[in-house]
C-alpha cells in the first residue's frame, strides 16, 4: 500500500481519544502540558495496562507454573495468555514459541550465548550492521573476545538505509546475520524479508532485532521468514521488566539454556539436570508474572487499534514533522535518514545549527518538551554521522501535529540563548 | 523552577564559544585521558603537561580537545584557565572544591579552609574562591547536566593518576 | 535474643491493619476468604507499593539514565532512590553495589557466569549444599559441564540442619562457597556467619542465597562478611520482574560484565567495547523502572513494620502451627526440619498421612487455603527426604493465628476423602 | 464450582489404593520410559512390552512403577488396563482419545470414527469407549491437575517412541 492510498483512507481512528488514555500525558508542569517525544526510547502507558497490572497485584496474585491451588492456576492461565496474545501479535506459529526475557537486551544475549556457545567458533562469522543498538553489537563483542569470531558490518547508503551492493559478499560464509527491522537513530525500516532470504541463500540464520519495529508497525515474523525476533515490552505501551524473544521451536528446542535455575528443568540431580520443554527452558526463575499481565493489555490495546492504523498514524505525524521543521528552519536543520516515507519510521534525529543536541533538549524541557539527547545506543553509527550526539524526536501512537507545533516553537528559544 | 538563565549564564556562553587551551599535547612529555558522559555522548581528551623537575609537581600546561555540549566545554576551558601554573596539590584542592559545589548535597562544603587555592581569571580570590567556576553553580539546579560539568574534571584526575 | 525475651517484649505492631494493607486477602471465592500460605514461593504485595507503582506509571514513568529532561532525571533519581533503599535494607556498604537484575535466579546465574568463567577452570572446586534451591545448583552444573569444575556437597543432619563436621575438609581447595541463608522447603536458617568465615579461611568466596531470609528478618551483609548475596524482590512485598544482586565493589569491579547492551557500555566500537562503571556494567538494556519503584516501596513499608518485628511474628505464628498441627494430628502429620526456632523460619514442609501432597492441596484449596505442593525446586533434597514432593505452609507478616487453624481444620477433610 | 467429589470419583480411589499392573519389566523385551511433572514432582516410569513378531506389534504387557498423587497414579493404572492386548494403533488412538477427553479445548473430539477401540475393565464400549478412564473427566474441570492424569499417557508415548 502507497503512502498516497493511507491518506486518502478515512481516519477510523480518534486520536485525541487514544491520547486520553495515557494518564501521564495529562500532567502538567508548571501548568503546561508535557509533550512526550521519546517513545523511541520508552512508550507511555494506557490506563488499561496500569489498571490491568494493580488489579491483577490486588487480585489475583500468585506464583506461575508451581503451586496447584486455583489461585496459581488462574495466574499461570493468565501469563499464558499473554503469551498467546504476544503470538498472536507478530503472527506467531505456536505461542510456545514466545519466550518472555527481562528486556530486548536479555533476548539477544540468550541467542548470541546459548545459540552463539553452540555453533560458532574460532574465524566463524556474523554479520551485524552498522545501524545497530549497541545491544545487537556488545553481546556479539562479548562472545568475539571469548571465541574469535568475526564480525561483518553492512555499510549505510548517504541517506542512511542499508547498503546492500555488498550484501552476499558480505553473507558468503556467515553464519548469523543479525539487524535492526527499524533504526533508533534514523528511523530506516530495512527490507527484512530480503534481508532474511539473503541470509537463508547464505545458509545463515535470521536475528531480527524488532524492538522499534513491534510497537509502530503490523508484524508477521512468518512472512519475514526470519529466525528468531527480538522485541520489548516498555516501548510498546507495556511494562518495563519483561522483554521478549520469538524462535522457530526447532531452533529454540536444539539450542542450550541460557539462565539456569528453578522452572526450566526436567529433573534435577546432584550431577546434573535435564531440561524442560519451551518456552519454559528458557524462563528460570520467577518470571515477570505482572509485566506479562501487563503486556497482555498492552497488546489488546493496540490491536484493538490496529497496527496498519498505528503505523499510518505515525506516518502522517511524521510528514508533518518533516515538512514544518524543514519549511520553518531550511537549512539551519540537519534531519538524519530516509525522506522516503515508505521506508522510515517516526523517528526524527536531527541537529540544530550549531547548538550542541543536550543544549537542544535542555531548551525544549523548559517548555516540558521530552526529547532524547545523545548517542542513542548506536555510537558506530553515530561516529558515521560524524556526530557524538543528537537530538531525537520519536513519535507514537498518542502524539499529535500540536507536539509537532510545539516542538517547533520552542526550537526558537535555542537561538536567543545561544544567539547562533 | 530555576530558568535557563541559571544554566546559560553570559561566562559559561563565552567560555563555550571561545574555549580556552583547545587542542593537544605532544605526549609524553603531558600525559593524555579521555572521558565519555554515556548519556549524552560528550567525548574529551584532557593532555596535561606536569613539571616534576622540582618536588611536587607544576601543571606546565593544558590542552582539551574532544566535542561536548555548552556546559562541558565551557567547564573544560575553565578547568584549564584554573589549573595551569598551579601545583598538583593545589589542583586537586581545587578539583575538590569543584566537585563540592557541583554535589547535590547540601553542606558539604566544611573544608573551607583558610589556606584554599583562588583561581581562575576573576581573581578576587576571597570572596570567589572559584572565580570563574562559579557560573557553573546554577548546574546543580539542573542536576541531568551535573555529570556534563564533571566531565572534563574527572577526566583531568584520570589524567594526573597515570 | 532468645525467643523466650521476644516473646515477653510488648507486641508493637498491630497485625491486622498490616493484613488490612493486602488487597488480595480481602479477595472472597464462594463467600469465603482466601488464606495465603504460599509466601516462600512469592508474596502478596500491600496497597502502598501497587500505589507507588501505578502512580509512577501514571505521572512520572520516564527513560533511567539516557535522556537529559527533567521527567527522565527525576524518574532515575526514583530508581537510585530505590537502590538505595534496598542497600540500607541489607546494611550494604555503598548503594552502587546494589545491582538490579530479573530476578534472584539472574542474579546466581550472573555470579556462576561472569565470576566464574573468570575465575574457575577445569578441577576446580565450587561447594553448594543439599539444601539449595535449584536456581542455586543448576547454573554451577551448567559451568561445570562446560568447564568441568568439581561441585561438592555439605550434608545434612537428621533433622534438617547443615551438617558441618566435614565443612573444613570440603571446603579445602575451594574457591567458591555458595549456600542458602534459609531452606526454602525445611525453613532452616543456617549459621550464616560461620559459613563466610570457613569460606574465607579456605580462600573461598563465600555467596549466600538470601531468597528466603531477606524478606523475613533483619539482615546485614556486612555483619554476615559475605562477598555476594542474591534476593527477590517479589517474595519480599515488592513486584516481580526485579531481582538483587549485592557484591563487594572490588568484586563487582574485577568481574565481567554477564549481559552486553546499553547502558552497560562507556564506548562501543566496531572492534570492541568498554565497561561503564558498577552498578551499570551490570544492568544492560532498559531496567526494570516501574519494578524499581515498587521495590523501593516495599522496602520502605517493611522498614516501618521493622524486620525484627516481622521475625518475631513469624516465629510466633511458627511455634503456634508446630504447636497446633502436632497437638492435633500427632504421628499422622511429619514437619520436617529443625524444631529448634531459633534455627527455622516460618516454612512448614509436611507430610500428613498417607496422601499425597497435592491431593492434600487439592482438599486445601477447597477451603481456599493455597499452599504449595511439590519439589520446591529443591529436587536433590527432595530425594534425601525420601519423597518426591511435600506440602509447604509458610508465613510472612500478613498472616494470622487464624490461617493456623483455618490450616489445621481443613487438613481433617483430607481424611474423609482418601479415609486413610 | 466443582466439587471435589468431581474429582475424586470412586472409581479413581479405587485405582489409587489398589493400583494394577504396578512394578516393573526387564528391559529389554520391555522398553523403559521416564516421565517427571514439574510442577508437583511426580515421577513416573512406564515399562512396555511389545510382540513386534507379525505386524503392527501388540502390547503385550505393562508395568508402571514411580510415585504420584491419586490423579496421576490412578490415571496411570487405568491406562495400563486400557493397553494391554492392544495393536499399537489402537493404542495411539486411545492415547488420542484420552488426552481429547483431558483438553481444555471442547469440540475438539471431530475424529470420533466408528472404529475407535473400546477400552477398559467396564466394557459397553460404544456409550462409553473410553471405560473407567471416563471417571477422569471430572479433572477437566481442575486445570492444574490435567498434567497429573496425562502424565503416563505421555510417558507412555515417549517408550512407544523408542
Ligand atoms: C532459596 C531460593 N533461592 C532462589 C530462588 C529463586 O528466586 P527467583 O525465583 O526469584 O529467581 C528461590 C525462590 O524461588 C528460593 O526460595
Ligand atoms: C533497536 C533497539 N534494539 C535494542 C534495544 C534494547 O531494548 P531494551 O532496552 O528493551 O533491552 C533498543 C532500545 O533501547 C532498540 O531501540
Amino acid at each position: 500500500m502507497s503512502t498516497t492510498d493511507r491518506s486518502l483512507a478515512p481516519d477510523r481512528t480518534d486520536w485525541t481519544t487514544v491520547r486520553s488514555d495515557f494518564p501521564f500525558l495529562e500532567r502538567r508542569i508548571d501548568g503546561q502540558p508535557v509533550i512526550y517525544l521519546d517513545s523511541a526510547n520508552t512508550s507511555q502507558k494506557p490506563r488499561q495496562v496500569i489498571d490491568a497490572m494493580s488489579t491483577f497485584m490486588a487480585t489475583g496474585y500468585a506464583p506461575i507454573n508451581r503451586s496447584a491451588y486455583r489461585m496459581a492456576g488462574e495466574a499461570t492461565d493468565a501469563y499464558e495468555n499473554a503469551r498467546r496474545a504476544v503470538a498472536r501479535f507478530v503472527n506467531a506459529p505456536s505461542a510456545d514459541e514466545i519466550i518472555f526475557t527481562k528486556n530486548a537486551t536479555e533476548s539477544i544475549n540468550l541467542v548470541a550465548t546459548a545459540w552463539g556457545r553452540q555453533n560458532l567458533g574460532e574465524g566463524d562469522v556474523v554479520v551485524l550492521t552498522h545501524m545497530e543498538h549497541h545491544a545487537n553489537i556488545v553481546p556479539w563483542h562479548m562472545l568475539a573476545a571469548e571465541r574469535g569470531i568475526e564480525l561483518r558490518w553492512v555499510p549505510l547508503t548517504a541517506d542512511g538505509q542499508l547498503d546492500l551492493t555488498d550484501l552476499d559478499r558480505l553473507l558468503d560464509g556467515a553464519k548469523m546475520f543479525s539487524f535492526t527491522a527499524m533504526s533508533n537513530v534514523l528511523g530506516t525500516l530495512p527490507p527484512v524479508e530480503h534481508l532474511c532470504t539473503a541470509a537463508h541463500a547464505a545458509g545463515a540464520v535470521a536475528f531480527v532485532d524488532a524492538c522499534q519495529f513491534v510497537p509502530h508497525n503490523a508484524t508477521d515474523v512468518q512472512a519475514w521468514g526470519a529466525d528468531l525476533v527480538a522485541f520489548s515490552s516498555h516501548k510498546m505501551c507495556g511494562p518495563s521488566g519483561i522483554g521478549l524473544l520469538w524462535g522457530r521451536m526447532e531452533l529454540l528446542d536444539s539450542m542450550p539454556p541460557f539462565i539456569g535455575g528453578g522452572n526450566m528443568i526436567d529433573d534435577v540431580r546432584l550431577d546434573g539436570f535435564t531440561t524442560a520443554p519451551v518456552p519454559a527452558k528458557y524462563e528460570a526463575g520467577t518470571p515477570p508474572i505482572v509485566e506479562a499481565i501487563g503486556l497482555g493489555a498492552a497488546v489488546e490495546y493496540l490491536e484493538a487499534i490496529g497496527m496498519d492504523e498505528v503505523r499510518r498514524h505515525e506516518m502522517e505525524l511524521t510528514r508533518y514533522a518533516l515538512d514544518t521543521l524543514v519549511g520553518r528552519y531550511g537549512h539551519d536543520i540537519t534531519i538524519h535518514g530516509p525522506t522516503n516515507l515508505e521506508v522510515r519510521g517516526g523517528v526524527l534525529s536531527f541537529a540544530f545549527r550549531d547548538i550542541h543536541p543536550h543544549d537542544v533538549s535542555q531548551v525544549l524541557d523548559e517548555r516540558n518538551i521530552c526529547v532524547r539527547a545523545g548517542h542513542h545506543c548506536a555510537k558506530p553509527l553515530m561516529r558515521l554521522l560524524g556526530a557524538n550526539a543528537t537530538a531525537r524526536a520519536s513519535f507514537y501512537l498518542y502524539n499529535t501535529t500540536d507536539d509537532v507545533d510545539a516542538l517547533a516553537d520552542a526550537l526558537d528559544g535555542a537561538t536567543d540563548i545561544f544567539g547562533l | 523552577m530555576a530558568g535557563l538563565e541559571d544554566l546559560y549564564r553570559e561566562i559559561i556562553l563565552d567560555h563555550y564559544r571561545s574555549p580556552r587551551n583547545r587542542g593537544e599535547l605532544p605526549t609524553p612529555p603531558a600525559v593524555r585521558a579521555e572521558g565519555h558522559n554515556p548519556l549524552c555522548g560528550d567525548e574529551i581528551t584532557v593532555f596535561i603537561d606536569v613539571d616534576d623537575s622540582e618536588g611536587e609537581g607544576v601543571v606546565r600546561d593544558v590542552k582539551v580537545s574532544g566535542q561536548g555540549c555548552s556546559i562541558s566545554q565551557s567547564s573544560a576551558s575553565m578547568m584549564s584557565q584554573a589549573v595551569i601554573g598551579k601545583s598538583v596539590p593545589e589542583v586537586l584542592a581545587v578539583v575538590k572544591r569543584f566537585k563540592g559545589m557541583m554535589s547535590l548535597d547540601t553542606g558539604n562544603d566544611d573544608d573551607t579552609g583558610a589556606d584554599e587555592p583562588t583561581i581562575g581569571t576573576g581573581g578576587d580570590g576571597a570572596e570567589h574562591p572559584l572565580g570563574d567556576l562559579e557560573a557553573l553553580q546554577g548546574v546543580v539546579k539542573f542536576p541531568v547536566r551535573i555529570k556534563c560539568a564533571t566531565l572534563a574534571w574527572n577526566t583531568l584526575l584520570e589524567a594526573l593518576d597515570q
